[in-house]
């Protein structure tokens, strides 16, 4: 896709069930967004580990995106609540550790909102490089 | 400089050959030929396998310097290193570096009664003994190993045993701790085994490896049975990480397994603490 | 006061209440402490409390599950207590926390009261099963005022600063082994399949080491001071550990080891949390 | 032959120093460790403290240290040796930290196989000493043989402050003399007067230290007390982390491990090992001879005061007592050996 930032790495975590359905959603509504995000699936938003975020900074990614059903269309009827209590403390965190804030975000996506996933994946996208080029 | 000591020289593997269900041997060949003409062991040291991008571990030369064609090893899957192990491909290059820590002692073993007693993968650990011992046959009077494994199953080197037979003097007494269909050989732990098969001592060695609580009731069995400790000789094993005397984890007593072991005898062993 | 608590675990020992009466004795010189583990009457003549007791002893009541432990707890120390019990690594019958009144303790490394004795409201304990001794509070209360300091910083400068303190680190763990809540008996630090932390030892590495077990102790953590105190290059984990205990607060209203009937903040959750700018 | 040198121009010898080599000394940082860290200029030396934090091991003996760099791919694999390590001077270490050094380096060299890495570094490495004026109550070095807050093992060039505001300077090795006549217009020769000078300096220093231990008779102990019921009570206070063996000048111990970066790139790491951790001897099949906590810390003081000197006719210590004050819980090896 041609509005890739060069030079930028984001990890997107999308739950199974509602945000990676979401990502296909995007590609057969013809939807763009900026091929910087490398997704990988996980089970559900309440199964991700924070020190799979971690890790994934750790290892050079510029951004971070943990993706999820809408609260209360959890597949699992409750991860995401879990996660919407860790994002918060993760985040302070991490931006205590010296990680942007505009590092780090998550979203909830549902299968059928395609057209929501690429405007998240645009503004998270714009907002590392913000991060990058203006420090 | 000497030769760097935590350097390996390269390999490729060239035979893949499942034992059983998670044992496999390996045929390694060194890549280098003038390396090939000076890399030479004795049954019952050991080398450091080195899977690149994976680490590095210990294994102990399945075959003997008399058939010193290739490397092998017989690698049993445990942890990361082994499962990568598991996972190589003929062709895949490997690193190898050794020949580490002391050896069977045949000069002293000359015209005895040879006894091996293994169980499980320990039995890797003991076929380059074993062959050395078949091969240089006229040496030593009796041949006979005691093998028990979990299950028929879970028997190494099943294809080797008929050639191992057909050997002068040479006995193999096969055991599982579970039979099953079609198992024409003995059931039963292998100590049990020992006390039934009921070795005379004299003029004999006795030669162990297996996991440690076999070890621990053979000896009690092989001392019933009037082995004196000079008799018995095993080879041990623990976590390693040099090879070399110099990374401390082996260290028991003021003997490091890798450097003064990993052969010993149960009179040496009976005055080191239990920690090996 | 010495006198005092001797007695008393003096009386529990014989009296077979407890096996085990876990204080402090003179360590290397006058000005150092160790922990003491005393298993018979006669032996209690060695323990002390003084300024210089700054390790938290509740730490050894996971290392020894099956005993009856008599502990001595500054006030500060019993959150501890409380949160292994709540998080069911001990049993609160098991133990009979013995509470030393604290007028503050000395810091080995600097000489000085370290923040958390300067506004410390538990001087006397509370929530013991005996107390010893009488103690003021401090006149000011526990704040938060040093990280709120902190976080005013920009980003690159907190990254800056945390790499400035990881490049000293020699990951000993003494941080971990010396936390009561770092239990865990296969730390992820240690773990090889899956492989989180490399053993090489360099800034980036460790940083994540202690990034990683900051989260593992986010509410739980009840910013005892331990890790801080245990370092050997000195590194400030006391501005990281009382960042948790100031995030827990301020997200979840939570305080570790204070309320036993409050569920950790991260095992439960509620319908009308706030969406904290989930997109 | 010994020399003198005026206090004021020590510093000027490590900025002459520093343009020529890599330059190591105590760093005093804003939370006050004082950590051997590389000089840029002679100001930044902070000499007041007795001992820093951690040893000076690691300038030679790397915490982590990258054996080679492995490259695999379709062509096969590819080992590309590290760069040669840079000449380096540590200044500033003390005779304990200095004596360590010859403990590790020996073992280094034993049993026939010669450890390139630390050979070629230590090669490299020019270690100058200070003598220690006021020893604390950790210290413990008297207690060996030759051990002495004015030790010259392991130096090269033993620096002893005198009264006048100027040091002893005495080259214990070639490397320690090309520095005396590399700079030598800071040193001046020294008369008898000086010498006399050190040897109350000494005097004064030992009697600073008042604990010695009896160690042949500690050695000949513990070659029987393997099984002590003393082991059963004296490590429970102990946390099992890894500070004073990380902070110690002669524990050596390692683990090899590979450091990937993705699935061609990769390096082959030595880092320093500890035999606090319970990993250290655990096998891939769960097997750990030495599980109990107690069989680990009972191996640490075996290891340096027995078992290590039935190998090498001395101890692994060297009585710097940093272990001591690294301790979380302040265990005091001293009376653990003595009280066995």
């Amino acid at each position: 896709m041609d509005n890739k930032v060069p030079q930028l790495n984001i990890v997107g975590f999308l739950c199974n069930w509602c945000s990676y359905a979401g990502a296909d959603m995007t590609g057969l509504g013809r939807n763009t967004y900026p091929s910087n995000i490398k997704v990988i699936r996980i089970p559900c938003t309440g199964r991700m580990d924070p020190m799979m975020i971690i890790e994934a900074f750790h290892n050079g990614a510029d951004g971070v995106l943990v993706s999820g059903c809408h609260p209360g269309d959890c597949h699992y009827t409750e991860g995401n609540y879990y996660w919407r209590r860790r994002y918060p403390h993760l985040k302070s965190l991490l931006e205590h550790f010296g990680i942007d804030k505009r590092r780090f975000h998550a979203s909830w996506v549902s299968a059928s909102e395609g057209k929501k996933f690429a405007e998240v994946v645009k503004k998270v996208t714009a907002e590392v490089k913000d991060w990058r080029d203006n420090g | 400089m000497a030769e760097n000591i935590y350097k390996p020289h390269l390999a490729k593997v060239v035979e893949i050959k499942a034992e059983t269900g998670d044992i496999k041997s390996y045929k390694f060949e060194l890549q280098d030929p003038e390396v090939r003409k000076t890399f030479t062991w004795k049954a019952g040291q050991f080398l450091i396998l080195d899977i690149f991008g994976i680490g590095e571990t210990i294994f102990t030369f399945a075959n003997p310097q008399t058939r010193s064609e290739f490397v092998e090893c017989t690698i049993r899957k445990v942890g990361r290193v082994t499962e990568a192990i598991h996972e190589l491909e003929i062709g895949a290059t490997v690193g190898l570096r050794g020949p580490y820590g002391n050896w069977f002692p045949f000069d002293k073993w000359q015209g005895k009664n040879l006894l091996y007693i293994a169980g499980g993968v320990g039995l890797a650990a003991l076929r380059s003994s074993i062959e050395f011992a078949l091969d240089t046959f006229k040496d030593f009077k009796k041949k006979t190993i005691l093998y028990g494994a979990r299950s028929p199953l879970d028997i190494c080197y099943k294809d080797r045993f008929s050639d191992w037979e057909k050997v002068p003097d040479t006995e193999i007494i096969l055991t599982a701790d579970k039979g099953a269909d079609g198992w024409k050989h003995k059931v039963g732990f292998v100590p049990a085994v020992l006390k039934e098969v009921h070795p005379s001592p004299a003029d004999s060695v006795a030669i162990i490896c297996g996991p440690p609580i076999m070890i621990k009731f053979v000896l009690k069995e092989l001392l019933d049975l009037g082995f004196t400790p000079e008799q018995i000789v095993t080879t041990l094993e623990m976590r390693m990480k040099c090879g070399l005397g110099k990374c401390g984890r082996c260290n028991v007593k003021h003997l490091y397994i890798c450097k003064d072991g990993p052969v010993f005898t149960y009179s040496q062993l009976k005055d080191l603490p239990d920690e090996y | 006061m010495d006198k005092e608590l001797q007695d008393l675990i003096k009386k529990l020992l014989t009296e077979k209440k407890v096996d085990y009466a876990i204080g402090y004795e003179k360590a290397y010189d006058e000005f150092s402490t160790r922990p003491a583990f005393v298993t018979s009457a006669e032996d209690t003549a060695r323990l002390i409390f003084n300024k210089y007791c700054i390790n938290n002893l509740g730490l050894y009541l996971t290392k020894l599950k099956k005993n009856k432990i008599a502990l001595i707890c500054k006030g500060c120390d019993i959150p501890t207590v409380r949160e292994l019990v709540k998080e069911k690594q001990f049993s609160r019958e098991n133990v009979i926390v013995i509470g030393a009144a604290c007028d503050g303790v000395l810091d080995k490394r600097t000489g000085k009261q370290p923040e958390k004795c300067l506004n410390c409201g538990v001087k006397q304990p509370k929530g013991a099963d005996f107390t010893v001794g009488t103690a003021k509070d401090s006149t000011t209360a526990r704040n938060f005022n040093d990280v709120a300091e902190f976080e005013k910083k920009s980003s690159k400068e907190k990254m800056q600063f945390w790499d400035r303190q990881f490049e000293k680190c020699i990951r000993c763990y003494a941080c971990r082994n010396v936390c009561p809540v770092c239990y865990c008996p296969d730390c992820f630090a240690q773990r090889s399949m899956p492989e989180y932390l490399n053993k090489n030892v360099d800034a980036e590495e460790n940083k994540m080491f202690h990034m990683i077990r900051m989260q593992h102790v986010f509410g739980r953590c009840t910013d005892c001071k331990a890790c801080d105190t245990a370092c050997p290059v000195n590194i400030p984990l006391t501005l990281l550990t009382k960042k948790l205990a100031k995030d827990a607060k301020e997200l979840f209203n939570y305080e570790s080891g204070a309320d036993m009937d409050a569920r950790p903040p991260l095992s439960t959750y509620d319908e009308d949390d706030p969406e904290s700018g989930i997109m | 032959m010994a020399y003198l040198i005026i206090k004021d121009d020590i510093k000027n010898l490590l900025d002459e120093l520093i343009k020529v080599k890599a330059v190591f000394a105590p760093k005093k940082d804003a939370e006050d460790t004082v950590l051997f860290g590389k000089l840029a200029s002679g100001a930044e030396w902070y000499g007041d403290s007795l001992l820093t934090h951690t040893t000076a091991k690691d300038k030679v003996y790397l915490q982590s240290e990258t054996f080679f760099k492995i490259k695999k791919d379709k062509n096969g694999v590819f080992l590309e040796d590290p760069a040669e390590p840079a000449e380096t001077v540590i200044f500033g270490c003390r005779p304990c930290d200095a004596r360590g050094f010859d403990i590790i380096g020996k073992l280094f060299n034993w049993s026939g196989f010669v450890d390139e890495y630390y050979t070629k570094r230590i090669q490299k490495t020019t270690i100058i000493t200070i003598s220690c004026e006021k020893p604390e109550s950790t210290c413990f070095c008297t207690s060996f043989l030759n051990g002495s807050p004015v030790n010259s093992t392991g130096s090269d060039l033993l620096l002893t402050p005198l009264k006048e505001g100027s040091c002893l300077a005495e080259a214990i090795t070639a490397k320690g003399e090309a520095i005396i006549t590399g700079y030598s217009r800071y040193f001046k020769e020294a008369g008898a007067a000086e010498e006399k000078a050190k040897i109350e300096f000494k005097t004064e220093a030992e009697k600073k230290i008042t604990k010695k231990l009896d160690l042949p008779g500690i050695k000949q102990k513990l070659d029987t007390s393997f099984d002590s019921s003393y082991w059963d009570t004296a490590h429970l206070p102990c946390v099992k982390c890894g500070a004073c063996t990380f902070v110690c000048p002669t524990c050596y111990c390692f683990d090899i491990t590979e450091k990937a970066f993705d699935n061609i790139n990769s390096e082959r790491v030595r880092s320093w090992d500890t035999c606090m951790s319970e990993l250290f001897t655990r096998m891939a099949g769960g097997v750990n001879p030495r599980i109990d906590t107690k069989k680990r810390f009972r191996q640490r003081f075996m290891h340096k005061f027995n078992y290590h000197v039935d190998n090498f006719k001395e101890e692994l210590c060297t009585g710097c007592g940093r272990c001591i004050k690294a301790c979380p819980v302040s265990i005091d090896i001293r009376s653990v050996i003595e009280n066995v």
